[in-house]
């Protein structure tokens, strides 16, 4: 069940230029959360000023229900998440969450891939960590501008998983973009996971439905509520009607839907 | 000290606190269960409600600016019949007041509406005038005394229950607009919805919303919200719900001292989903600090 | 890099380049010297000039809201022949153009305004139809299209000078405004005015502002703002001036994009006093980086 | 001449509840700085966020040209100086100043007396330390709620002057309001320089013109530009015409006005 909680943050660090880590401590989130869920939040504790006015969905990083903390790494560009970037230990935020439905994973499914670009390596990799904590078969695939933006990078090299990274800059890895690794004919797969930017989605779902596997994929939409009442998040979804599709809410039904059905042309 | 009261009597709509939820931001009211309790709300207006299902206008439908949100959301909703069947049954037993808010093309439109709607369970209608008129060239309904009446009129002729009208600010003299709609027969005003405004990304050069255009809500209408309640307040006889920015305790008493009798939150629920709780307590706390042992004796206060 | 041209031809009006300051917040411009290189201005609109010397309202005269700002200053000014005798002296030898923003109770009172302006050192004349008409029982001369051409056609036989019409922006279709001062024969629309708004002091129950009600200005208003622009320049052949909340190279840029061929800095003065410089050096950056030559090569880029 | 810069607080301190101290590093301002000016400030170095959106006009307590240091004391009451009171040493400020027509000394003058209340007594500590310095006769009539209320307090105590203060709690001196004092036959004067609550200067402009004596006020009014541009703040002022007053501006006319002239009707 999703609350609002006003936190404190335990630690913050740019761990790129323009990206951020935050470490939050807020037992009753971190208790309920699951994988794929995000919290809705707010750089204040007093909601006073107006300007900024909107909270900012971002996805859970890490969860760690021992310690009552979670994680969130971001990429400070607009008003919000510049202010969110000034904030030290100590300091407050305003949250909501957990929120949304998360990643499943299908019982009796050994093979994984996950696929992410960009700031959609950050709802990833706790899916990774539970799928190795499953002793699944994990491989990798992430890419970005250059490599201090390949985020959990380092987390990644020291897990049991099959890891390939690509860099537009050629700073790491592979240069290019990281779909085209699915071209690669050694990679097989029985589910996978993807987030990013549509482009390179549409590129996986393409490639899911050429290769007839399945997968979900965990979307972004400009966020009003995040509790279902205000319709501003929704996404295309196919459905078994007239038109063949219908809008779903992103916060609540999604963020995380099949891939084979998101429709991606907005 | 005992409790001031707390209920307000909108012509015959009696809520147990002055404190609404405005339309298209409270969803049917179930959608805040984890933040609010319900129950304690005086009123819920559902999400605006159609004769037929709409699916609504494309994404992005909303862009934050200063002190503001613009939405395009399109109306999106399941239809009246849907409504109905599936989703009053849901809210009809809180204690909050259940409001829906109905939109149509044409006067037909919201006739129908009205005629569906007179059920057990749905405790008034808010009729949206806010909306663009095909038949009259899109010119919405709101902008002229003559229209705006038109749909209260055939609303009224369908239904005896509560009849609350909905201005649209985006109109020169809002006076004019209230006087029409009070002959037209409604028992309460409820203002003001969106002002119309825009915003344009500058990086690819075109607006933010696939719709282009947007109403704009949330702190920075406040000052144009109060205004219109003080104007119509005393342009008209009927109880007003004041609403435009709304975020906490402070500005919902702006609102009640220019003039309205209740008050409608909306955009704030998004920055702060128990934002309406903390405006009950804080209505109730002034009342008390200042000895007043009634909310309707601040009704409206600040006209002289 | 060669600079790109930031000239703009307002229909005959020359500006060195778009960035303007809005009639009421830059004074008649030295007020800013210490803060800003005056010559690098493309215009100033100087204080709302009338007839006779205006005392303007009691105080308070501003109150702070989100994102924005009431004022109801009241035109207080000097009088248009002591701006003859006193200041225009001073002011006309700098590089901006001198815009002089008129403000009367009848049609006469802008004709003669227009007549007595009608010497060197006065580049243009902005007609601020905002005002509420006394004859007319109050009601602004820019909420109805036939009273805002009777004052531009007023003005127009007096002078061949360059007139800007600027508009109020509390209206329900800004549109017929802006085509009905364009027939009359306005070189330039300006837009917008303030929004009418009220603030309300909930300690002592009454409104802030000695005058009650007060119009809406700065980053709250600019979703309106930028919305009529977008409308008024499908509207209408005449360059635009656009203003309403810029407060920022980007904000300006906004504006330029909806169609406005030069934009007004106003309330954002108040907050930053160098705002206009910043934005100056912003637009040319962005022209830079984007690899535009000309800044009308922007003008109305978002429109399709 | 004013201008803006971007500063850094040196020093922040609750002196009282609600009421700080901060001093600010502004060597340009402070070269300049007269008594009774003030400054016009934003507690953001960035004017990105809106809201609250106008300076907040502030008068300097301490003006310090050697270390090129400004001193504030306000009392932390609105949105805007609550914003201010959560800065700390090495956070910036966005100030304008030094704004408007100080307070002048007349020469030939030998007994001063100041009367300041609640807030009105943070712009008078200048005059009191010049007058002091240049070996005038001064008395120092001082009140407030409470003895914490009482600016200054304790650097008036080690000065060389008359010294009398109420409090409305009797927390301290006298049990009363400030005017009070004026009765008294003992204080005789030749100037007289006052500030705070209109009432109050109202009972001492009275005064001065019952005992036909002159002195100086310092008024506060709501203020937008603070460069005499926007006519928001303007007071009444008897001058010579018809109406026998005009309004002039507060911000670059005033703060300080001759006491006898000013009109308190608003
Ligand atoms: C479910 C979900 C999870 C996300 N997880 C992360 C994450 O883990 N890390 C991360 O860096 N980013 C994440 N994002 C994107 C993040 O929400 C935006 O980058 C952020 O809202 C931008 O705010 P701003 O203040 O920087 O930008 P501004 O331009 O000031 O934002 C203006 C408005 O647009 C919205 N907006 C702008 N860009 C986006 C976007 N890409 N997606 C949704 N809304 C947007 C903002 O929320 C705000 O309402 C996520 C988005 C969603 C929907
Ligand atoms: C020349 C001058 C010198 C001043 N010196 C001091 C000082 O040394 N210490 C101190 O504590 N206060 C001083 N004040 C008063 C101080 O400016 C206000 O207390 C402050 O602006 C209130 O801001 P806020 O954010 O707390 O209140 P809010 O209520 O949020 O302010 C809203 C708006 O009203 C204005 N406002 C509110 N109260 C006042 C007021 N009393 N005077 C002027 N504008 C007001 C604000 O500036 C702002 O524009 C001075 C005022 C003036 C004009
Ligand atoms: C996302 C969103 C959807 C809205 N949908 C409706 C609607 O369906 N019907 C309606 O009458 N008003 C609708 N409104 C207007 C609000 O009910 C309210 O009148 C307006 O937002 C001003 O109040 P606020 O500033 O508190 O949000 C909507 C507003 C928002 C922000
Ligand atoms: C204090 C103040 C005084 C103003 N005086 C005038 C005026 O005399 N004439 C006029 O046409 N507009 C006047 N305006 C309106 C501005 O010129 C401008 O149209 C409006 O403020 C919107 O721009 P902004 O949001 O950038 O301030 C005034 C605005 C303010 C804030
Ligand atoms: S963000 Fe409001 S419905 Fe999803
Ligand atoms: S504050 Fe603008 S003229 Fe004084």
């Amino acid at each position: 069940m999703s609350k609002r909680v006003i936190a404190k943050v335990i630690s913050q660090e740019e761990i790129s230029p323009r990206h951020f880590k935050m470490v939050i401590d807020a037992p009753e989130v971190a208790k309920e959360a699951k994988i794929g869920q995000f919290i809705h939040l707010k750089w204040v504790a007093k909601l006073n000023e107006h300007d900024p006015l909107l909270r900012r969905p971002i996805s859970l990083n890490e969860i760690d229900q021992e310690a009552g903390t979670i994680t969130i790494i971001y990429r400070a560009i607009g008003r919000g998440t510049q202010l969110l970037a000034t904030l030290k230990a100590g300091d407050q935020v305003d949250l909501m969450g957990p929120i949304g439905m998360g990643f499943s994973i299908p019982e009796d499914t050994n093979k994984f891939v996950v696929v992410g670009g960009g700031m959609g390596i950050a709802p990833l990799y706790p899916v990774v960590k539970k799928l190795v904590e499953l002793n699944k078969e994990v491989t990798v695939l992430i890419g970005a501008e250059n490599k201090g933006q390949l985020l959990n990078l380092a987390d990644y090299e020291e897990m049991d998983v099959e890891l390939k990274a690509s860099t537009v800059d050629g700073s790491y890895g592979y240069q290019g973009f990281v779909t085209e690794f699915l071209d690669d004919t050694l990679i097989d797969a029985d589910y996978i996971y993807t987030c990013g930017p549509e482009v390179m989605m549409e590129v996986v779902q393409n490639w899911v439905i050429a290769n007839d596997i399945k997968g979900e994929a965990s979307l972004e939409e400009r966020m009003g509520c995040g509790t279902g009442a205000c319709l501003s998040c929704v996404c295309k979804i196919k459905v078994r009607n007239e038109s063949g599709w219908d809008y779903k809410k992103t916060c609540i039904q999604g963020p995380v839907f099949p891939l084979n059905e998101v429709i991606f042309d907005d | 000290m005992t409790k001031p009261n707390l209920a307000v009597d909108l012509n015959g709509l009696k809520l147990q606190n002055p404190v609404t939820t405005a339309s298209g931001t409270f969803g049917f009211g179930p959608e805040y269960r984890n933040y609010v309790d319900l129950n304690r709300l005086g009123g819920v207006m559902v999400k605006g409600t159609t004769l037929n299902p709409k699916l609504g206008n494309p994404t992005p439908r909303i862009a934050e600016t200063p002190a503001g949100m613009l939405n395009a959301i399109g109306l999106q909703n399941p239809g009246v019949d849907h409504f109905l069947a599936r989703i009053l049954p849901l809210i009809k037993d809180y204690n909050f007041k259940t409001i829906v808010n109905i939109s149509g093309n044409t006067v037909e439109d919201y006739a129908k509406l009205a005629n569906k709607l007179n059920v057990e369970g749905v405790d008034a209608l808010e009729i949206n005038i806010s909306c663009p008129n095909v038949k009259k060239g899109g010119l919405a309904f709101g902008t002229q005394p003559e229209m705006a009446a038109s749909v209260v009129e055939a609303v009224r002729a369908e239904t005896d229950m509560s009849l609350i009208t909905k201005l649209s600010p985006n109109v020169a003299d809002i006076t004019s607009i209230a006087r029409a709609v009070e002959e037209a027969g409604t028992d309460v005003i409820s203002l003001i919805n969106t002002l119309l405004g825009m915003k344009i990304d500058i990086h690819n050069q075109e607006p933010i919303l696939a719709n282009k255009m947007g109403g704009l809500s949330g702190p920075a209408i406040k000052p144009v919200a109060v205004r219109m309640v003080y104007q119509v307040a005393q342009a008209v006889e009927v109880p007003l719900i004041g609403m435009g920015g709304i975020s906490n305790a402070d500005d919902a008493i702006e609102f009640l001292l220019a003039g309205a009798s209740a008050i409608s939150v909306g955009t704030a629920n998004f920055v702060n989903p128990e934002v309406t709780m903390e405006i009950l307590d804080g209505i109730e706390e002034y009342l008390v600090e200042k000895g007043y042992e009634d909310i309707n004796e601040i009704v409206g206060k600040a006209i002289k």
